[in-house]
């Protein structure tokens, strides 16, 4: 497979080390439940369970051999088609993620 | 019609009319008291058991494609029970024990081979690794042996000893591991099915599970909507596409493996080996192929397909180990759908809703599992109670921290 | 420098740096240059852009390397480059640097994570397609990559026609020369 | 024999005569010939026997699709079987041995399956080998492993090269005949980079098989003026003996280009074979098309052939497979193979054609709506017996017998991404699917266009489609002019008539009777018919075989042949070998070596190096008069703890970490807290994962206000980075940090022991006193008069001791300035061994503790995961199932009998409990011998294990049938309390 990093363009995808569902960006904060059950609750879910789409799927790669960049891929498990690909910061920035 | 040496002979002479078809192809009933989503290896044997072993009737087997069409048609065909942990070895063994009966139980030669299988070991750290393993091994009722270096070399001279980047210093055996004749497991559970009554009906897709106050009644499928009391669904790779007409998220990803055959050559591999430092294991089918495959690909896929990293890491690892295999030639490759698991073990266990049950999450080990797999879902759906062996393979284990992960890998499924 | 009194070994663990010619290929390895990264603080993109252009490091885009009078870089990530001087004016890099960016660049000595082997020859592409997947046909000098050669990430700078540089890591750089020699005998 | 069959013209070089030997016997040919094309030449119809009877076969035709003629090419190591001779090149000295087959090729006693083959029906071993259960593995099934098989490989090391590599394009042409050369030509002259690859070793397609003209010339000698005009293009990367073996995604196409295969041994460091990944913009598909047979009753003897393959051998190679000859077509092509050969002066006896209506051929003795139906000759086709349309039978004598059914576009690699081909009614065949991989078309005969003026049409238009897609200018250029005939094909799979066999697969001896049982056991999907018959699984895949089977099941289950199923594909386009697949990674370059900076020095002093990881370290360094390595090890350790013992260290992972959020973010990624650490000060650090496992362990160094240098396992170097920029980038996007691993740029030893001070201090240009340098000090320093190095008071054997670090170029001299400067205090270097010895007698817990399973709480670590603070894995780790208080717990371990070894993974039970599951106490991680405690002693993880601590209990090792009655002790067998440490 291709991904065409924002910067760096076309890479093979084996440059790349893939994490998953890039929903893992959306980590909650451990200290912003009222007890540990809800906490726990919360992050379970955030941890174990997966869309798993067969579709349009987006997730995090890491160019590991590459500029060190996480990614936000948008791609399609069914073709691999990729359709878009972001820099997994921004992503986190405009998913309210700061500090 | 029962299969025999004497049946084979008989019809060679009278021109092979008498053979009748391996299985019906039925209409769909209006209800069934089973319905077993997914007509594969696992789906069949669930089928099988559930006419079998717990006397049940009024079941069928929706396949959306052709029976046995799933990872079962498409696997590197390995049994063994070489687990490590308490949750899953005692499962492991009680499959491997099903294997050892199977045929004689389903009139079938499903060519159960058990000529044994190595994982090599390359560092110190894996051989107590290992040590650790094939005890707990023995601790189960399973076999295991430890072979120092020598033994292996005298088992399978041609490896490379002298001149290899991560020497082997030997392997953890089980001799009672082997390989089977992947589609015939299908094969031979569907036909056992079949003459049981159950309903195994081809190119049924599921559409929708339909529930009332909580209770699933049945599936809208491609053929229409059929009733059920109980559901149970055992679809592997699509597992998450099929529970999501229920809107259940799994603890799941489907990842794609490929995996390879050679062209026949003359007899060089007896039984299953493993490499040890790189991904590669591989076994000989009887007709001469080498059965060999790897690692997943890695990214989670419907595609059914995988690309050149894999194939080339599984060729080095291979050319690594056997430096003779050079001169053979890759002949065929496949990709099958894995369902890939948080914990790199299996969910055999019913849902939050009424008669709905699940079973998946078998990652790329799903084979050897069939028929306890089959059994233990069976044993479930019959019983709403989890069989002895399969106490562990329940969703809340991930809430409770109870995680079953052989490699030690958390929750990162591509990994496993 | 400090006159201290330990005598260096090159990467491939000589005296001195090592060259081999292959056919029309010459491998050599290069140890005359200091390396430090250089990372730009958060929102210090510019003020950082401004001190290396005072100071005489060129800072290029993505997928490039440039020279200047003392100092040379090649790109590594956002923000972050690594900046090249000749190591016998520059062995403590990061001290020569530090003064010029303060707080707002982070700075960490690479000119031993490394080891660097430049090689020169009329046809680098012919080599270079059976070693990584960087197409030197579409790419002159002044582009720089990372990239896989034999399992091992490099960099891969042009630094004219006919000549380039690959850094690898140091610790492998005996295996990253027996590809680079066994890639020269393979293509010519 | 001396190439009797060999007739004028063909594309081969007389000038030359090459020799080889075919089981032993000697013959002669020609560069340009393929080995069968040269054993035709010297009469040699027989080249091999069938998998499953045994059957006598020959070449069934001229190209890759070959199921029969395969052999043992080459001999000791390079021998290499299930060798294609149809596609082998013929070079000098060329030995090749017939296979599968005792004791000769012409007699085989395994012959006799084909006599009892009414007993070998399709599937008959499903239905019997059951009984008795114990006799599959003793008896039936070594016999059965042992009969099939096809070639043999020596077991000897493949002693070839292979290299690897990488091409870009903006089209890659796959093939290289009529419509691949258009194509090619089109997209060059455009400006595009383009690259042409074809299996065969000579460019041209079908063009060098056939007769036809394009513009004023032959067709080869178009084609070779059409080559030779692009190799002078640079932007034109001419890849003949190269395979496309697959599609991958976004435009990655996998070949395999055969360098050296028709060399008698490649030249010196010169590949045998180059695996390519080729990356393309567009690709265009000219792959050409396969002739399929018509099965019949014995039409699988040596002779007969496809009629095109007929007209390739006589053609392109000069060879006359008979001289009386007949044909057996259902369409108008094969009628080609009647004149051409005619032309060459072959008799042909007859041309049977399946068909009522057409033109009758002049000159030739046409007979239509006839049938082929029944065949005679052993070894070599002798005669063919026909039904005439009126009903009667004749037997006509011959020699060969070529047979059309068609032609199947070779779509193969438009369907690698599982879109189903498409049926074409216009010839009868599969087209490629129009859901292909993207920015694939196919041209010619692969796309369906059979004749020589549409091969060169679409091929000139797929390029322009392409070109205009890629922004650059077209044009249509010129066409010459060539045939453009239709096929006429009216749909004739296999002869009804006849008792015997007819055969479709014909390696896997698959029948017609085969597909009639699979119809008749309801294996009627085109998967369970391939499955149970084992159609198309030969080396072969199925190329000519696998629609005949289908297009039998379609019109035995009264289905179309598209209701009935389609076939699609997968690579390898065709079989490849797994050198390629390997390339340079095998052997010692399996993977790279990393070398720590004091390996020179190492190895000098005769050290044992241990893989770990891609690190070779020093496992121990022997002396003279050490005989085992445990003297070394022993020595190592007791010297170290009694002076002072030297380590190089450099494999540990460092990270450099800048940034304002420095401490911030490693508060997030550790369970403890570090941004409290002062500036000059080391801390321990507990690194979990997400679901509140231990994922790695280290210290992390506050070198400055904003600086920091974290150390990891050597193992986690890599995926501890990749977690840190994730954290960094997908969950802190805002803080500052930056990374950078610096594992490589420092040589770092580790210098422990009472008298490490004294030694480093002979070093260091600064006081490091304890005053000036305590215990978790860590600093910028000076050695050996002013070079810059780094120095941390930690300790990972128990002692005082230190780990100091300089820029690696100058590892090799520290250690030797090192080890000068200890040789008054008798200082060592230790190895690995000695490193576990001291941590384990430690009680610190290193990679058979650290698996990826256990916890802090485990560890009895539990206390250093703050819940004052959020980090990763804080939550979930407190999670029930993982603090239970009788989970596992880490103890140590020490034998009861001093002298009693103990085995690491050996499991807990407790004295007099049964070794059964239930009893299962947890295992032994880590056991080394401590000279200093003179006993094998362990770290281990029991259930409840702190409140055993004192009791007895039973190490066992069933594996080897070994016990040990052991004490449960605190994990901290030497100094316990850390005077030593802070010494």
């Amino acid at each position: 497979m291709i991904i065409n990093h924002p910067l760096l363009g076309p890479r093979d995808a084996q440059e790349f080390t893939y994490l998953g569902d890039a929903a893992l960006i959306d980590r909650p904060d451990g200290m912003a439940f009222p007890d540990a059950t809800a906490a726990q609750d919360a992050f379970h879910d955030y941890l174990y369970l997966r869309d798993n789409p067969a579709g349009e799927h987006r997730e995090l790669w890491f160019h590991e051999q590459g500029d060190r960049s996480w990614l936000v891929v948008t791609r399609n498990t069914v073709t691999h088609e990729i359709t878009k690909v972001e820099f997994a910061r921004d992503v986190a920035r405009s998913r309210g993620r700061s500090k | 019609m029962r299969y025999s040496g004497f049946r084979v002979i008989a019809e060679a002479l009278t021109g092979h009319k008498g053979w009748k078809p391996a299985w019906r192809d039925p209409e769909p009933q209006s209800s069934y008291d089973y319905i077993i989503i997914g007509g594969g290896g696992h789906g069949l044997a669930t089928a099988y058991y559930l006419a079998k072993e717990f006397k049940q009737a009024r079941i069928a087997v929706l396949e959306k494609g052709y029976l046995g069409g799933g990872n079962v048609g498409r696997n590197t065909t390995i049994i063994r029970s070489n687990y490590l942990l308490d949750g899953n070895e005692p499962f492991y063994e009680f499959s491997l024990k099903l294997w050892e009966g199977l045929e004689q139980d389903f009139n079938y030669n499903a060519m159960v081979s058990q000529r044994g299988i190595i994982n090599l070991y390359h560092t110190d750290a894996q051989r107590d690794a290992y040590t650790r393993r094939g005890n707990a091994m023995i601790l189960h009722g399973a076999d295991a042996e430890l072979l120092n270096r020598d033994q292996v070399r005298a088992m399978y001279p041609f490896l490379n000893f002298d001149n290899a980047r991560f020497p082997i210093k030997g392997a953890l055996m089980q001799r009672r591991g082997g390989t089977v004749r992947h589609d015939a497991v299908a094969w031979g559970y569907a036909r056992g099915a079949d003459q049981r009554g159950v309903d195994l009906i081809q190119n049924c897709e599921v559409t929708g599970i339909r529930t009332e106050a909580g209770r699933a009644t049945g599936v809208d499928t491609t053929r229409g909507f059929i009733g059920a009391k109980k559901v149970g669904v055992a679809v592997a790779g699509n597992s998450s596409k099929v529970m999501s007409h229920v809107n259940m998220r799994l603890p799941i990803e489907s990842h794609v493996l490929q995996a390879f055959v050679s062209e026949g050559l003359k007899p060089l591999i007896d039984g299953v080996m493993t490499y040890g430092a790189g991904h590669f294991y591989v076994s000989q089918s009887d007709k001469g192929g080498l059965v060999f495959g790897g690692d997943i690909d890695g990214y989670n896929s419907y595609a059914q397909r995988g690309n050149m990293p894999v194939v080339e890491d599984v060729a080095e690892g291979g050319m690594s180990l056997i430096p003779m295999i050079g001169r053979a030639r890759l002949l065929r490759s496949w990709g099958g759908i894995m369902d890939m698991s948080m914990d790199g073990s299996p969910i055999i266990d019913k849902t939050d809703i009424d008669g709905l049950y699940f079973n998946g999450g078998w990652c790329y080990g799903g084979f050897k599992a069939t028929p306890a797999s089959g059994w233990c879902f069976a044993h479930l759906l019959a019983t709403d109670q989890p069989h002895p062996t399969a106490t562990a393979y329940r969703f809340d284990r991930f809430r409770k921290g109870l995680m079953i992960d052989e490699k030690g890998q958390g929750a990162q499924p591509n990994l496993h | 420098m400090a006159d201290h009194r330990l005598h260096p070994i090159t990467p491939l663990g000589h005296d001195t740096p090592h060259s081999v010619t292959i056919g029309p290929v010459t491998i050599t390895e290069v140890t005359d240059t200091a390396l430090a990264s250089l990372a730009a603080r958060l929102g210090e993109g510019k003020a950082v852009a401004d001190i290396a252009d005072t100071a005489g490091i060129p800072l290029p885009g993505s997928g490039h390397a440039a020279q200047g009078a003392t100092f040379a870089a090649f790109w590594l990530s956002p923000d972050m480059w690594m900046v090249e001087a000749p190591f016998a004016t520059h062995e403590d890099i990061v001290a020569i640097l530090k003064p010029h960016f303060g707080e707002t660049a982070s700075l960490t000595e690479q000119t031993d994570a490394w080891a660097r082997f430049d090689v020169t020859a009329p046809d680098l592409p012919a080599m270079f397609e059976r070693l990584c997947n960087f197409d030197l046909r579409a790419h002159g000098p002044g582009a720089a990559t990372r990239t896989v050669i034999e399992h091992l990430g490099c960099y891969v700078v042009i630094r004219a026609p006919g000549h380039l540089s690959v850094l690898g890591p140091r610790s492998s750089a005996a295996s990253l020369f027996h590809a680079l020699e066994t890639a020269a005998r393979s293509a010519f | 024999m001396t190439q009797e069959n060999r007739i004028k013209g063909g594309q081969i070089d007389r000038t030359k005569t090459l020799r080889f030997t075919f089981d032993g016997h000697p013959y002669t040919g020609h560069p340009g010939d393929t080995l069968a094309s040269a054993l035709l030449a010297n009469g040699v119809r027989l080249m091999g026997r069938s998998f499953k009877y045994h059957r006598p076969r020959g070449p069934l035709s001229a190209g890759s699709e070959e199921p029969n003629a395969i052999v043992e090419l080459r001999t000791g190591a390079r021998q290499e079987p299930n060798t294609r001779a149809t596609v082998a090149e013929l070079f000098d000295g060329l030995e090749a041995n017939s296979q599968n087959r005792f004791p000769s090729l012409k007699f085989d006693l395994m012959g006799i399956n084909d006599r009892l083959s009414p007993f070998f029906a399709a599937g008959f071993y499903y239905k019997t080998f059951m009984w008795p259960a114990a006799f599959w593995e003793k008896i039936y099934e070594p016999i059965i492993r042992r009969a099939a098989g096809l070639g043999s490989l020596t077991r000897e090391e493949d002693p070839d090269q292979y290299d690897k590599g990488f091409l870009h394009c903006d089209i890659l042409i796959i093939g290289a005949g009529p419509a691949g050369l258009m194509a090619t030509l089109t997209a060059a002259r455009a400006g595009a980079r383009v690259i042409l690859a074809d299996e065969d070793f000579r460019m041209g397609g079908r063009l060098n098989a056939e007769t036809l003209t394009v513009g004023n010339h032959s067709g080869a000698d178009w084609a070779e003026d059409t080559v030779r005009t692009l190799a002078q293009m640079p932007n034109v990367r001419l890849m003949p003996r190269t395979t496309v073996l697959g599609a991958m995604d976004h435009g990655i196409y996998s070949a395999v280009e055969r360098v050296s295969d028709h060399l008698p041994i490649p030249a010196p460091g010169k590949p045998r074979q180059i695996l390519w990944r080729i990356y393309s913009a567009h690709a265009i598909l000219a792959a050409g098309a396969t002739e399929r047979p018509i099965a019949f009753e014995n039409n699988d003897r040596p002779g007969i052939l496809l009629a095109g393959s007929l007209r390739t051998y006589a053609n392109r190679y000069a060879v006359a497979v008979g001289d009386r000859v007949a044909v057996f077509t259902n369409n108008d092509d094969g009628l080609r193979t009647a004149t051409d050969l005619q032309a060459k002066g072959i008799d042909i006896a007859a041309v049977i054609d399946t068909r009522q209506e057409g033109d009758l051929l002049p000159g030739i003795r046409h007979l239509k709506g006839a049938q082929v139906i029944d065949t005679k000759g052993k070894l070599g086709l002798k005669s063919i017996t026909i039904r005439h349309a009126n009903g009667r039978s004749e037997t006509l004598s011959v020699n060969a017998l070529g047979v059309s059914g068609g032609w199947n576009p070779n779509l193969n690699i438009a369907s690698h991404h599982r879109g189903r081909p498409v049926w074409n009614d216009a010839i009868h065949a599969f087209t490629p699917p129009t859901g292909g991989p993207k920015n694939l078309t196919a041209a010619g005969a692969a796309a369906g266009a059979l004749s020589t003026h549409a091969a060169l049409q679409t091929g000139a238009a797929q390029a322009n489609a392409a070109l205009e897609a890629l922004g650059l200018k077209t044009h249509t250029p010129d066409l010459p002019k060539a045939e453009d005939a239709p096929l006429n094909l009216t749909p004739f799979w296999y002869v009804g008539e006849g008792k015997g066999r007819a055969w479709i697969d014909q390696q896997n001896d698959v029948t017609v009777k085969d597909v009639k049982l699979a119809k008749q056991e309801n294996f009627t999907s085109v998967e369970h018919l391939k499955r149970y018959t084992t159609l198309g699984m030969a080396t072969d895949q199925g190329k000519t075989g696998n629609i005949l089977g289908l297009a039998i099941m379609a019109e035995l289950t009264g289905r179309s042949i598209p209701q009935t199923g389609t076939t699609i594909y997968r690579p390898p386009y065709t079989p490849v070998a797994m050198g390629a697949l390997a390339g340079r990674s095998r052997g010692p370059e399996f993977k790279p070596t990393r070398l720590t900076p004091s390996h020179k020095w190492a190895a000098e002093q005769g050290a044992i190096f241990v893989e770990v990881g891609m690190w070779l370290r020093a496992q121990w360094f022997p002396k003279a008069g050490e005989t085992t390595w445990r003297q070394s090890v022993d020595r190592e350790v007791l010297q170290t703890r009694a002076s002072v013992g030297i380590c190089d260290v450099t494999t540990l992972g460092k990270i450099d970490i800048q940034g304002c959020d420095a401490g911030a973010f490693l508060d997030r990624v550790y369970a403890n807290t570090f941004s409290t650490l002062p500036i000059g000060k080391v801390r321990y650090g507990l690194m979990l994962r997400e679901d509140g496992i231990v994922m790695d362990d280290g210290t992390t160094a506050r070198m400055g206000e904003n600086e920091w240098v974290m150390t990891t396992t050597t193992a986690n170097a890599v995926p501890v980075f990749r977690h840190l920029e994730y954290v960094r980038q997908c969950l802190y996007p805002d803080m500052d940090v930056q990374l950078i691993s610096t594992t490589e740029a420092w040589a770092q030893f580790s210098v422990a022991g009472p008298n490490a001070r004294k030694l480093l201090q002979k070093v260091v240009d600064q006081d490091i006193s304890d005053a000036a340098f305590p215990y978790m000090a860590c600093g910028n320093i000076t050695v050996c008069g002013g070079l810059r190095a780094r120095l941390f008071r930690i300790s990972f054997s128990g002692e005082l001791a230190y780990e100091i670090a300089v820029p690696t170029r100058y590892g090799d001299a520290l250690i030797r300035e090192m080890m000068k400067a200890g040789e008054e205090f008798g200082a060592v270097a230790y190895g690995t061994e000695s490193l576990g010895v001291m941590r384990v007698e430690k009680g610190h817990v290193a990679g058979n503790e650290l698996n990826g399973q256990t916890t802090a709480l485990n560890m009895g670590l539990g206390k250093m995961v703050s819940k004052k603070k959020d980090s990763i894995g804080m939550v979930l780790s407190q999670r029930e199932g993982l603090n239970a208080d009788d989970g596992l717990r880490l103890v140590g371990v020490k034998p009861v009998d001093p002298s009693k070894p103990l085995t690491a993974g050996s499991h807990f039970l407790d004295i007099g409990a049964a070794p059964v599951a239930a009893n299962d106490g947890g295992w032994l991680t880590s056991v080394v011998y401590s000279p200093h405690l003179k006993s094998s002693i362990a770290l281990g993880y029991l259930k409840n294990g702190t409140a055993r601590i004192g009791q007895k209990m039973r190490a066992v090792n069933l594996l080897a049938k070994t016990e040990v009655e052991v004490e449960i002790v605190s994990p901290h067998f030497f100094d316990p309390e850390g005077d030593r440490l802070r010494g």
